[in-house]
């Protein structure tokens, strides 16, 4: 066999707790300053116990991290078609570029004359993505793609309010988005409109004109949808929401899906949050950072959250410059201490660099081949499309509300089944409309023999249902843990490793 | 095409499969008219060779100052273990550890974390990162506003030591829901909260943010402070340096009660300065408070053999599940910040902190002392202070700060425009990163600067 | 259990070859130009045919090596006492500061002008080396420590012929030795002697005064020797040695166990080579780069092998550059295209610099406490010292004669049975004069706690064996393989992967 | 302690167990008046930080020049992957892979190696690495002298087209067991050896030595080389780089029977220049002659399962077994450099590897024309050249290389002290890394070094 997918036995071991590795007065020695200086602090501002850190050795942190490490998966080791995701390779040159010593020693506060290297790739950065979304302006300062969001919804806020039209404050949102885009609204101070989706997958045009209204502050969409599917009716979605006064929020984190295909300023978004963790491939980290730039439309350009990175001439040399509060009065105002996740920026800049203009629209037209041939040869053998009739964008929806019914094999089921078989599960159970879905996303860095092996375990573990379901429900059996008590997990809470009682 | 690994052979037989004769074909749901062909404002390619030298050009275009500045943001040493280890694939290129069977490296990572910070800061519970502090700040004071309810108020009260861009933030994100920010009185010759301006009367507030160590530099009266708030019906929450906390008296223990939030700036923590990020919020509370807390939060749990393993828990606070209800909107938040910060207190201990903050204290104490040994410069306030100081100039201070960098050095911070009131304010701060060669060489470049 | 020697299945799946993984036309085209220039040659000079090299994507490169590295056993990983082989902690900053751009990017032929900081780090490398030998001038170029041998003999060879004693060709070496210094001694042109160890651990002077004559060069001697105890009666080895006209060779691997308690010149040592990679805990690699720098006492200081660093003044400033042929005209030449291995000079360096006057000591001192008590509890659990009225240096050896002859377990069998449990193998069937002969190196940087729970795992094996010993052979079981047959590798030579015959 | 993690309670523990009072007692079969009491020689001990310090600022002192330095050592775009994999602790810190099971990442890295450089040489078998290019032609001298049993003689001729500092490595280390090493002419024009001075008498030489590309960056007419040398009953030892065999001829198709061993220096894939290692040698041969090969070879096998596996084979050539009879000294290798090309050679694969070449011998020949269009400047050889070329200048080298200098330019290797029959010549080499910019650069300050 000469696949990447035998589940096999591996030489790792059970890691402790950091903690339980602890002994009192061992140190990492040469991690510190040699002697404790005096701080000569007055008694009443200092602590009088020591906090429970772990005390081990260089050695022991290593070995434990490094252990850690190996019991996860992660791109570098395993396909991850996490849908809405985009787990595609991150380039390591990436990593090495963003970290040379003269990027990670400038201190956020010097001046502009002392950054001009950082200053320029993150101008260009500006510049190439307003060209990719068909934007006017970009702002690279939200931290996530949420913080995007707020920045967006912010921005359509202040701009109504401008207009002496702060009453308006419904944002209208399609039943199938994202958790982030209801709960952004909330935290702009509004109103959420859920909009139904077809049963073909587009938003329902009818409910929208119902829901639009003098309220109306805009409606958030992702296109293609978390369905998976491109919203053909996106014209008239946006003269609806136009027409009635509101403006357009494009969710950017299936941008990779359509990148260098169709601009989102075409189709009539007035703001777009990209998510650069996922389209421009900076790393995901467990968790993050990432980083959610905002581009908006001329309208929305007063707006944008500071900082902003601007251009002029100085001695017949262009000059790099933050804008701030001071350029732009009418800001929504600053998202963070400083001016957001700037080395994920550096990565995101080096990224796009090296795809360069024919590389843009080979993301999406790769991304796209591959969803869309992962979603036929699955449907061929016999798993149930979401949306059979539709196009697939960069990713799909596979449903198993037959097999759940037939056999019980369920969307959990099936994800911890892959595990033992060298897979990362799709993102199961979201969209929630869909019953037991998986969410599937191959990115466009994977080969073929890697979709055609994923297509046999898949199968493998369908086949395995209708003989043995209890086999796969004893699934994975290959990871460090085996399926978990989440009930457990949030009854008895033990959210902190506490020293055993002494004695 | 880098990074696509499609052979031709490939596409020609994915299409059959399909049944499209080419990949264009796959878009053809997306009006005709919309379509575009190529992106003309992104430059072409370049390998990975030509961005390389691009970048360590740009890079060593920006490197060689020394530099003074913190307000924020501070340079310690950061081993090299830490990011050996923390861009390992396995961490660095992991999503968010929903399947938590194939991400128990982070998880128990994360689990770590938050032990170390709820020790750090005295409390009960802590979440798995925010943005960095400023948004922390922000969600700190939405979840007190959700948590307090004894008090039927948006109105938040702050230090003057609290760093103004914390304010400006929270105001930019809380500001939506309601909350309005205002300031405590500054006693202007410590540099500290004044006590006796305290204002008893006015709308109850909703919560009182205070800082320490503050902007300034200075230590704040905490147990004061917190006794007071909580006297008006007010939830503390405490914004402080990590570092500090290896010295100084940690939330959980203010006053009687003891703050009921704490969250700040996790950069010191084996984050390096980076031109501002990413770096990371952390965020802990008492037990009590735990259901309001924003983002993810990690528990220990079993398996079904009865093995311990690590989860994400307390989901339904989240906006996956609760979307609109939710405490918060975050979602991806700093992870691979965090695994760093784990790894950087493992390497140093308590011990190993506690000498990065007390040899800070004392290297900014000693550079005070060269400093105001310059004519005309003096300490701004009286008092202790933490790793900063506020020194004032006879003189404005932005043309003292470009003579100094002519010479190499990046002198503080002018807070003159921030804070007019303090007169011709610069905030100066050195860590251990500093020898005392360097500190003489600032003195003798300012007694230059301030010559001419 | 909060220990960390638990056997475990893991997440790792079979690699296969990155042959196997390579497609026609595949590339990873960020890393080549992105046009193949006009090399306008002559077609009598090209080749005809394309090397077959894998072709596959940077995506598939990552993550074939990210999980081949995860089939290793390190010390980054797993407690590591391979005897002889000092596995301690390779502190990380000694990889990344040897890695900074200036170091990696200077060409081995730049002016020295161009290269003080680097050569300021060479000189003060060699002078540490002179402090912790007490030799008199010391050469870095050698690149391992057979290398270092080779430099070593051939200078002692270089001496007696300079005296006009070129018939001196025997090398005295004690059975236990090395097989690099036997080996070193052939490819010197030199004959060897072998000499006979006492039942003690020390040599056996009657003999040795027998094997010396006046065709004697000198004789090869690691101390304490690889048997894991101190040759008590060096004073009297090195003066007959000497008196014969002799001189004597140090075998620097086990200078970790001395390091600041004893100086192999007061010894009476002429040279020395150091194995960098070693006692100052420069990367293995598995299998190298090492280094292995000699020093030699006054006599032998003009047949250094060049290049070796000099200092002079220059405008009152230090100025470093390498002493070549011109100014050693009696060397005995260079060993390598440039100086040798430079980057690993700089990790030794970065590592001295760290540990410091006190730290050198100090290595000694754990290194012997720990295998000393590591010793002391296996024996105390019935295991048989090989030496046991000896002290331990910083290794010992345990001979399973006994537990083979009673119920079958050989040392073979119990290394595998190790790796089971978490704990990668001592060194086995050396020195060949023990049976069953398992060298355990612990290393300073080892805690307690691993040491006990490795005490724990041997027991458990004996354990196994006594009551079921087809178990124990049929270990190893979690490893990516089990046991390999090493008969059939040699018989069926398969030593490089080739295309299927197409079709 | 740095680096120690035991305890106070650990030592006491543990010296209770031995039974002894103190560490010192554990050394007290060293006789006591040999034991030291520190060592003074050596400096204080320095936190990491310092250490850091210290070295960024000596590598900062190093780094800046735009070099076309070549002679066995070239800059070529490395790959960011190449080391962010090779240096992950499992391979960075694992030892030889004795305990096969426990090392099939290494092993089966080294098998993929092994199946490389074959291809690359046209030859069937390679070991696993060497110490250098220098020292691996030493060892295949020896080689051929235990393989050649039709020769009884240890006379090696080398082309004078060989890296000079070979030839005296090889001397130092082989010259022990007796081998000469004697040079062939060169043809002064060409730059190649002089076939038609090739000598037909003497003492049979054991083994022939020819460098392709020629260390004067010329190519040699290895077919009639080859042929002649075997016709004389020597073996073929080629030396070459293994970038040019992405395009050039590869030794196991020289000729009518192709060369015997290939050896040389692998630096140029992936390998930092690093002034000078660590680098590694290589070497592969034809099957008949690999049992007489130096160094480890790795082979593939099958486990008690059948499962296919790789495990360290043909022990009995070496040291640890054969001691005073093995093939060669050699124990630990170069083994890490060797994982780095590995992952070097997947990355850039054929294709990629051609247009490295390709792209490197254009640059040169660029290079070449913009430099003789400097008066006073011509090249040295005619014929086609590889990605080096010698030129010839109209005064001393020396002065005009130190004008380069000051323009911040290191402009190649004089060879006027090692090659005095070759006059004022100059050896550079520009490979894919350098732009047209700095050919031009290149080329206009030469002009300004030759004009004063
Ligand atoms: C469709 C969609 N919108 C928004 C988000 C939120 O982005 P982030 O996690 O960066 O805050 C995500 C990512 O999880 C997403 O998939
Ligand atoms: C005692 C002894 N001598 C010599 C050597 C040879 O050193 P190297 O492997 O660096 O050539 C070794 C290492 O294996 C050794 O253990």
């Amino acid at each position: 066999m000469t696949g990447d997918a035998t589940g096999q036995q591996g030489i790792r071991v059970r890691e402790p707790l950091i903690f339980e590795k602890s002994r009192p007065g061992r140190r990492a020695t040469a991690q510190a300053p040699a002697a404790a200086a005096e701080h000569a602090l007055p008694a009443a501002f200092l602590r009088d116990d020591t906090p429970v850190l772990p005390e081990v050795s260089e050695l022991q942190v290593v070995r434990h991290f490094t252990r850690l490490s190996q019991q996860n998966f992660s791109i570098d080791t395993h396909f991850y078609p996490l849908g809405s995701c985009t787990m595609k390779y991150n380039p390591r040159a990436c990593n090495t570029l963003a970290m040379l010593p003269g990027f990670l020693d400038r201190h956020p506060l010097a001046p502009a004359e002392f950054g001009q290297g950082f200053l320029a790739c993150m101008y260009e950065l500006q510049e190439m993505l307003k060209a990719v979304t068909g934007m006017k302006a970009v702002s690279l300062t939200p931290m996530a793609g949420a913080q995007g969001e707020f920045a967006g919804v912010a921005m359509i806020r202040a701009y109504h309010a401008a207009r002496g039209e702060a009453h308006r404050n419904e944002i209208i949102v399609p039943d199938a988005a994202h958790g982030t885009n209801p709960a952004t609204a909330t935290m702009c101070g509004c109103v959420v409109k859920e909009l139904p989706t077809r049963d073909d997958g587009d938003v329902d045009l009818d409910a929208l004109r119902r829901a639009v209204g003098p309220n109306t502050a805009g409606i958030m969409l992702t296109n293609p949808s978390t369905l998976g599917v491109f919203e053909r009716h996106i014209r008239e979605v946006a003269a609806t929401v136009h027409d009635a006064g509101g403006l357009l929020y494009y969710d950017g984190a299936n941008l990779n899906a359509i990148l260098g295909k169709v601009l989102p300023g075409d189709m009539g978004f007035d703001v777009i949050h990209m998510n650069l963790h996922k389209t421009f491939s900076t790393p995901h980290g467990g968790g993050g950072p990432g980083s959610g730039a905002v581009g908006v439309g001329q309208r929305l350009a007063p707006f944008l959250p500071v900082p902003v990175v601007g251009r002029e001439e100085r001695d017949g040399k262009p000059f790099y410059r933050w804008l701030t509060e001071e350029d732009l009065p009418q800001t929504i105002g600053p998202l963070s201490a400083f001016m957001g996740n700037a080395g994920v920026l550096l990565r995101a800049y080096v990224y796009m660099r090296m795809l360069g203009r024919e590389g843009m629209r080979r993301v999406a037209e790769f991304a796209t081949l591959n969803a869309n041939y992962l979603a036929k040869r699955l449907a061929e053998e016999g798993f149930t499309l979401a949306f059979p009739e539709r196009r697939a964008s960069h990713e799909f929806i596979v449903t198993l509300k037959r097999e759940a019914k037939t056999v019980g094999l369920t969307a959990m089921d099936l994800a911890k089944a892959l595990l033992d078989r060298g897979f990362h599960a799709p993102t199961t159970y979201f969209p929630l409309l869909v019953p037991e879905c998986l969410l599937i996303e191959p990115t466009e860095t994977e080969t073929r023999e890697t979709l055609d092996r994923f297509v046999d375990a898949m199968v493998a573990i369908a086949r395995e249902a209708e003989s043995d379901i209890e086999r796969v429900k004893a699934a994975p059996r290959s990871t460090p843990v085996r399926r978990l008590d989440d009930v457990q997990a949030a009854r008895r809470l033990d959210l902190a490793w506490r020293a055993p009682p002494a004695g | 095409m880098p990074f696509i690994p499609h052979t031709g052979d490939d596409v020609a037989a994915m299409l059959a499969t399909i049944g499209v004769p080419d990949i264009d074909t796959l878009f053809d749901e997306i009006p005709r008219d919309l379509r575009v062909d190529g992106i003309p404002g992104v430059p072409e390619a370049l390998s990975e060779m030509e961005i390389a030298r691009l970048m360590h050009e740009r890079a060593a275009q920006d490197a060689g100052m020394l530099s003074f500045l913190g307000a924020g943001a501070y340079a310690h040493h950061v081993p090299a273990v830490v990011w050996e280890i923390a861009t390992r694939g396995e961490f660095y290129s992991a999503y968010t550890p929903y399947q938590a069977e194939a991400s128990q490296g982070t998880l128990q990572t994360i689990y770590e974390y938050q032990s170390m910070m709820t020790a750090l800061t005295g409390l009960d519970v802590s979440n798995a990162s925010l943005y960095d502090g400023a948004s922390a700040l922000a969600e700190a004071a939405l979840m007190a506003v959700r948590a307090n309810r004894s008090v039927d108020s948006t109105r938040v009260l702050l230090a003057a030591g609290v760093n103004p861009r914390y304010r400006q933030v929270a105001q930019a994100i809380a500001g939506h829901q309601g909350l309005t920010f205002e300031r405590l009185p500054l006693d202007a010759a410590h540099g500290v909260t004044d006590l006796d301006g305290l204002d008893e009367g006015g709308e109850p507030p909703v919560a009182v943010v205070v800082q320490q160590p503050s902007f300034f530099g200075t230590l704040e009266p905490m147990d004061a402070l917190t006794d007071w708030a909580h006297r008006r019906g007010a939830l503390v929450i405490a914004v402080v340096n990590p570092t500090s906390l290896a010295i100084l008296k940690p939330p959980g223990a203010w006053g009687q009660k003891g703050a009921d939030i704490a969250c700040g700036e996790g950069q010191p923590l084996g984050i390096p300065l980076s031109s501002g990020g990413p770096y990371f919020g952390f965020m802990t509370c008492r037990q009590a408070l735990v259901r309001q807390m924003p983002g993810r939060i990690v528990g220990r749990t079993t398996d079904v053999d009865g093995t311990p393993g690590y989860t994400l828990t307390l989901q339904a606070r989240e906006q996956h599940i609760r979307r609109s209800k939710a405490t918060s909107n975050i979602c991806t938040n700093q992870g691979l910040m965090v695994t760093a910060a784990t790894i950087y207190l493992s390497l140093v201990g308590a011990e190993g902190l506690a000498r990065v903050a007390s040899t800070s204290v004392a290297r900014t104490r000693e550079l005070a002392a060269m400093l105001t040994a310059v004519p005309g410069v003096r300490r701004r306030f009286d008092g202790p202070h933490f790793h900063e100081i506020t020194l004032e100039l006879d003189r404005p201070v932005a043309p003292v700060l470009s003579g100094l960098a002519r010479a190499g050095i990046l002198g503080g911070l002018d807070l003159s425009r921030t804070f007019p009131e303090l007169g011709n304010a610069l905030l100066v701060c050195a860590t251990e990163t500093k020898t005392e060669g360097d500190l003489r060489r600032y003195a003798e470049a300012l007694a230059e600067a301030m010559r001419t």
